[in-house]
């Protein structure tokens, strides 16, 4: 009776310690500069702003609405609209940020921002080596340090990049045949009142 | 008289003057320890092993550690704060100098210094185990029986009294 | 001066020592820890005179000190266990504070 | 096997004892004692610094492995150059005093702890004639030697001024006081069925076979039952899990070195490491035959490797038991110590008596094993009374 | 004077009384090793046994509540997974409700099932871990505790898989959840599930009949079923005084009344049953999940109905609450219409269940509270919130 448990406790730990170096299931650590784990697709760490093309100024998604900063729970984000407008994703003409923060030191990876961009211009990233020595200056992201290529978005999230890029893709057509429609009718009225003047001028004559 | 008999003298001087005049009593018993252990170092000197190794386990592992369990309880560590010496310090110092200076006397004119001395001898454990056990069982048994009276009498005196409810 | 003179002086030196610790201190826990170096004067000499008496091989000095080591212990339990008492009754260990014999 | 290759292998076991003369015979003959001596002391101080160091990696990989991690792996080789980063990190960092600290006695309570615990290593023969001193009171010098170690350790717990580092000195000394009896007790045994205090015939009594069976006193009951109750009460002497209340880190965060800091603290670790090699050797000597061969066919090894194989086992085993048990209380310490060690280590000075009075043979080992294993079933009972706890079964609700 | 002697002072018994010793007042925490987090407890003890303990709580203070009304209902999703931080999803679920039942929002199916898996793997975890820190604070090096962290870590890789985070979760959606199950997860929740018996086996035969825990828990810090039922106590700690109160199955909330599972009770309400109600819970949660993985429909995982931005309930109040591992955890919120919630409460389990230490404490010993307040299960962040 007195003893028993104790030598059964030994007996497992003894197990343990011999299970160790044979099976996997038992010793999951993962040495971690050298291995690391597999990607997830859900994962997610801090923001980042995504832009299309080569110039990340001109391809910048974000068309500045403040929904994010409005919505971001603990109001890390800090935006000033631009007085011009420029091309966005699709094609439209909008204002873009002038100014773009993340406070990553007060951000809680919460990924309330990206659920509410109606405009999948600001996504998580999978990152998170940020240490830095400067607390305030360094943790302070701007436009700059958040811009981030589609093709990086589609690296670290297959499936959800597939998706926006098939919707941004429908939508770019969608603007594009209503810019062409636009465009054709422009034409086609141009060429009506061309015909016409030329009618005109066939019917002066 | 060789230096380790002169150097271990000073330190166990030393340690019990100290432990007779620090202000901080746990200061008193560390200093007191130093004392006990030169005084064994002193045995192991006059080649008496067994006493010595008595010594330190009595005195520096049980008497010490004792009397420090009872300053911590009756929390009178750390400096004092009152005159550590009592009012009558005079006399009792001229006492003591007197009993030193009597003593110091006696030694001094016995024949002791002049004695041709004996080679110098080992106490092995064995026959010091052969005399407890036959010529001197009968003091033995005696301090066996003393001890537990005094273990019975330390533990009734320390014990909780009763409470004695208003 | 040959080793026993030695031995004896250091004897006596310790002796007093404590005893002039036992007389002025006004702790009773260091009054007793003087009474203790005292007894171990003694023990030394117990010693010194069994090395350098006549007939080392008797054990006689070695037997002393060791029933007196024994005695100290006891005495040391008891006393302390004394001064544990005393502390209970009068919240002092200091010796003229406890003058009171009203328990 | 010829005579020649006899004298290999007594070459072999020897040489250190050969090599030292050697090294001392050319000085001058007043020389020669104490610098043998002084070879001796180095020696030992950097073997046991040296086992002090791998065990500390021992422990940590070991522990890790039944804890299912990997544990250290940097430094070196499969991790076995940590102690040295170890080492350089103590030795670099800041030592702390606390300002009300009591300076003197601050610093001189890791030393003295060390100090005691090296002191110890004198009288452990950790090979055939390689013992520091071969005392004729040696088992009394260990344990007056490891009196000292309450010493240092109140010392520590004292100056450090906190009120934890203080309680948890107050909880060790009066664990170590109270494991100390079972200890000497335990130890008796050995003592009386010897005849004699010094290790070094201790060991020699049990270096002898009967056909390839040795004559170790953990081979009897009595010898059984005593190495059981001391390594548990060794156990408890040197503060490891179950019985590391002085330092339980959950309850008085760590005892009486709370407010050690930098390289006093690492020699705290080092002293309470020290103290478990000894009282671990100590056992060897007294009843695992020290540096004895188990079987008398592989006497060819040498006597101190022997030693060092005992002595890496039973450090194993601590280390086994640190990874498996949780703590036990004071109060259930306490009354483990004088309601079950002190009964049992006294019931076993009565049936070693026994033993030595019986005529050999079956009837004898029955007697004994009978009159220990009774006891303590008995005792082991009574330690539960009052409080019964087993275990339970319990009813569900749909 | 050095901190740790203001923080100890030695106090009289009772005025005039001298003969008996002193108290000593002891401040445990708010950086002990064992408190769990930022808590304190003044401690008065007549040597080694506790005369008195006061529970000094709010130094992980955080206007949980002030700031939910501040935000949006949506923003402060995020907020409630670091109420208890060991249990986001449960918190979240617990929060969804409350807002599901203000604005009277049905779930579709799918996401009941998935709500009911991750509660229960969040409750297994949780239960888990306890164990190994309560071991950890009896002193066991850690060994029980790195077995509930290697089976924790599967647990949150399936989190991680699902959610994008291992413990802020902020899953769960008004209407459902937040995104689907990704492809085969349902797979490697199976497999998860599939080993943890053989790891609640490890378990119980690594401690639950080792006589030093035995002797460590049995009898020590018993919560009788009348006061625990007084002080309102909930949860694992509440069953294990003997009362049959599981909001699972008093509130039947979400579908939970399709699962057949039992509800483990202990007799004796001290520290043991305590330890041993949780492991047997944790085998009846892999029942419900067996079942609920079994069975789980296809279909949305949302209401589609449920505006994300913009969402405001009309004026009115309600009250969720579920069986949180920790206990009985509830939201009350009042909408006046607005974005944001007029009045935002909790009603946390872990707070609740730590007024009753002191009782639990009283008589025993300095090693005792830590063992006793490691079976209370606490974490600060939901004390203080």
């Amino acid at each position: 009776m007195f003893g028993e448990g104790i030598l059964k406790g030994l007996a497992e730990t003894a197990r343990n310690f011999f299970g160790s170096y044979v099976s996997k299931d038992r010793l999951t650590t993962v040495q971690f500069p050298e291995q690391r784990l597999p990607q997830i697709e859900a994962a997610r760490n801090f923001p980042f702003l995504v832009y299309d093309g080569e110039d990340w100024q001109q391809g910048m998604r974000c068309v500045s609405c403040f929904i994010c900063e409005k919505e971001c729970p603990p109001k890390c984000i800090f935006i000033e609209k631009s007085t011009d407008k420029k091309p966005d994703a699709v094609g439209k003409p909008q204002f873009y940020p002038k100014v773009f923060n993340i406070d990553v030191s007060v951000c809680m990876s919460c990924q309330i921002c990206v659920e509410v961009c109606p405009f999948d211009a600001i996504k998580m990233d999978v990152a998170f080596e940020h240490s830095t020595n400067n607390r305030f200056a360094g943790l302070l992201w701007d436009k700059k340090e958040l811009a981030k290529p589609n093709e990086y978005y589609r690296q670290i999230h297959p499936i959800e990049a597939a998706a926006v890029d098939a919707a941004l893709a429908e939508e770019r057509a969608k603007v594009a045949a209503k810019a062409k429609a636009a465009a054709d009718a422009k034409a086609a009225a141009i060429a009506a009142a061309a015909a016409s003047t030329s009618v005109e001028v066939a019917t002066e004559k | 008289m060789t230096v380790t008999f002169l150097i271990l003298a000073a330190l166990t001087l030393a340690g019990t003057v100290a432990a007779m005049a620090m202000r901080n009593l746990i200061h008193c018993v560390l200093a007191l320890t130093l004392g006990f252990a030169g005084l064994a170092a002193l045995y192991l000197l006059l080649g008496a092993q067994f006493v010595g190794f008595t010594q330190v386990l009595v005195y520096v592992g049980a008497v010490a550690i004792l009397a420090v369990f009872v300053i911590m309880m009756t929390q009178s560590a750390g400096p004092a704060m009152q005159p550590i010496f009592s009012s009558f310090w005079m006399t009792g110092s001229v006492v003591a100098a007197a009993v030193f200076v009597v003593l110091a006397w006696a030694i001094c004119r016995s024949g002791f210094a002049s004695q041709v001395l004996p080679p110098p001898v080992e106490a092995a454990v064995h026959p010091i185990g052969d005399a407890l056990m036959h010529g001197y069982v009968l003091p033995l048994e005696i301090m066996g029986l003393l001890l537990t009276a005094a273990m019975i009498g330390a533990v009734v005196l320390a014990m909780h009294e009763k409470r004695r409810t208003p | 001066m040959n080793p026993l003179t030695g031995y004896l002086l250091l004897s006596a030196l310790i002796f007093s020592v404590g005893l002039a610790g036992a007389l002025t201190r006004r702790s009773a826990i260091l009054v007793l820890i003087g009474i203790e170096l005292m007894l171990n004067a003694a023990n030394l000499n117990f010693i010194a005179f069994w090395r350098y008496g006549p007939n080392p091989a008797a054990l006689t000095g070695i037997m002393f000190a060791i029933f007196s080591i024994s005695i100290a212990a006891a005495e040391a339990a008891v006393g302390l266990g004394i001064i544990l008492a005393a502390y209970r009754h009068s919240q002092t260990t200091e010796l003229d504070q406890m003058n009171s014999m009203k328990g | 096997m010829t005579l020649s290759m006899f004298q290999a292998i007594d070459q072999i076991d020897q040489i250190f004892v050969t090599s030292q003369h050697r090294l001392v015979s050319d000085l001058p003959a007043e020389f020669q004692s104490i610098s043998s001596a002084i070879l001796s002391v180095i020696a030992i101080v950097l073997v046991f610094a040296l086992l002090f160091a791998i065990t500390t990696v021992l422990e940590r990989k070991g522990l890790g492995r039944m804890q299912n991690r990997y544990g250290p792996n940097r430094v070196g080789p499969c991790g076995f150059f940590q102690p040295l980063a170890d080492g350089v990190k103590s030795l670099t960092k800041e030592d702390l005093v606390p300002r009300t600290a009591d300076q003197l006695v601050h610093f001189l309570a890791p030393v003295l702890l060390v100090m005691a615990a090296f002191l110890a290593y004198a009288v452990l023969p950790v090979g055939r004639n390689m013992v520091l001193v071969n005392l004729n009171a040696g088992v009394l010098y260990f344990f007056a030697v490891g009196s000292l170690v309450e010493l240092a350790v109140f010392m520590a717990g004292w100056s450090s001024r906190n009120k934890y580092s203080l309680l948890g000195a107050m909880r060790a000394i009066a664990q170590m006081i109270s494991y100390e009896v079972p200890l000497v007790l335990a130890s008796i045994v050995v003592i009386m069925a010897a005849g004699s205090l010094s290790t070094v015939s201790i060991v020699d009594m049990q270096a002898s076979y009967t056909g390839i069976w040795p004559h170790w006193f953990v081979f009897t009951p009595w010898g059984f039952a005593g190495f059981a109750l001391f390594m548990i009460a060794a156990t408890a002497e040197s503060n490891r899990s179950p019985f590391d209340l002085p330092e339980g880190e959950s309850e008085i965060i760590a005892g009486y070195y709370i407010e050690y800091s930098g390289f006093k603290f690492a020699l705290f670790f080092l002293g309470e490491y020290l103290g478990m090699f000894a009282t671990s050797a100590m056992a060897i000597t007294l009843f695992l035959g020290g540096w004895a061969a188990p079987f008398s066919f592989l006497t060819w090894i040498p006597s101190y490797l022997w030693f060092f194989a005992k002595l890496v086992l039973l450090i194993l085993i601590f280390i086994w038991i640190r990874g498996t048990l949780p703590r036990l209380r004071m109060d259930q310490l306490m009354s483990f110590a004088w309601q079950f060690m002190l009964p049992m280590t006294l019931l076993n000075l009565f049936v070693a008596g026994v033993w030595h009075f019986m005529p050999a043979g079956i009837v004898r080992w029955l007697v004994c094993i009978a009159l220990l294993v009774a006891p303590a079933i008995l005792l082991s009972r009574s330690l539960k009374q009052g409080k019964k706890f087993a275990v339970r079964h319990y009813r569900f609700a749909e | 004077m050095s901190t740790a002697t203001e923080a100890i002072r030695i106090i009289p018994k009772s005025p005039g009384a001298n003969d008996e010793g002193q108290w000593l007042e002891v401040s445990m925490g708010p950086q002990h090793p064992s408190t769990h987090g930022v808590f304190r407890m003044d401690v008065v003890l007549d040597g080694e046994r506790i005369v008195k303990l006061k529970p000094v709580f709010g130094y992980l203070h955080r206007n949980h509540e002030k700031i939910a009304e501040n935000e949006s209902y949506l923003g402060s999703m995020p907020y409630t997974d670091r109420l208890d931080y060991f249990c986001s999803l449960t918190n979240n679920w617990a929060y969804a409700l409350a807002v599901e039942k203000l604005a009277g929002i049905q779930v579709p199916e799918r996401a009941e099932y998935i709500r009911i898996i991750t509660a229960e793997l969040t409750r297994f975890q949780n239960h888990a871990c306890l164990i190994g820190f309560l071991t950890q604070d009896m002193g066991a090096s850690g060994t029980p505790l790195m077995y509930a962290f290697r089976e924790r870590e599967k647990i949150l890789d399936l989190f991680e898989s699902l959610t994008g985070a291992r413990m802020m979760c902020n899953y769960m959606r008004f209407g459902g959840c937040r995104v689907d199950l990704p492809a085969g997860w349902i797979e490697q929740a199976r497999a998860a599930v599939a080993s943890f018996p053989r790891f609640l086996d490890e378990f119980e035969q690594l401690l639950a009949s080792n006589e030093i825990l035995m002797a460590r828990t049995q009898g020590v810090g018993v919560l009788s079923k009348e006061f625990a039922v007084n002080a309102g106590v909930s949860g694992p700690v509440l069953r294990a005084s003997g009362v049959n109160y599981d909001v699972r199955k008093a509130d039947k909330y979400g579908i939970y009344d399709r699962f057949a599972f039992k509800i483990p009770l202990g007799e004796h309400g001290d520290t043991y049953d305590r330890y041993m109600v949780r492991l047997l819970e944790m085998r009846e949660s892999l029942k419900i999940l067996e079942l609920a993985l079994r069975d789980i429909p296809a279909g949305p995982i949302v209401d589609p109905k449920t505006k994300i931005r913009g969402f405001r309930p009309k004026p009115g109040e309600a009250y969720a609450h579920i069986e949180a591992p920790k206990g009985d955890l509830g939201f009350y919120l009042i909408s006046d219409g607005s974005s944001n919630p007029y009045r935002y409460r909790v009603r946390p389990p872990s707070l609740v269940n730590l007024t009753v230490l002191e009782e639990l404490c009283i008589g025993h010993n300095v090693a005792d509270v830590v063992v006793i307040l490691g079976s209370i299960d606490i974490v600060m962040g939901e004390v203080d919130r």
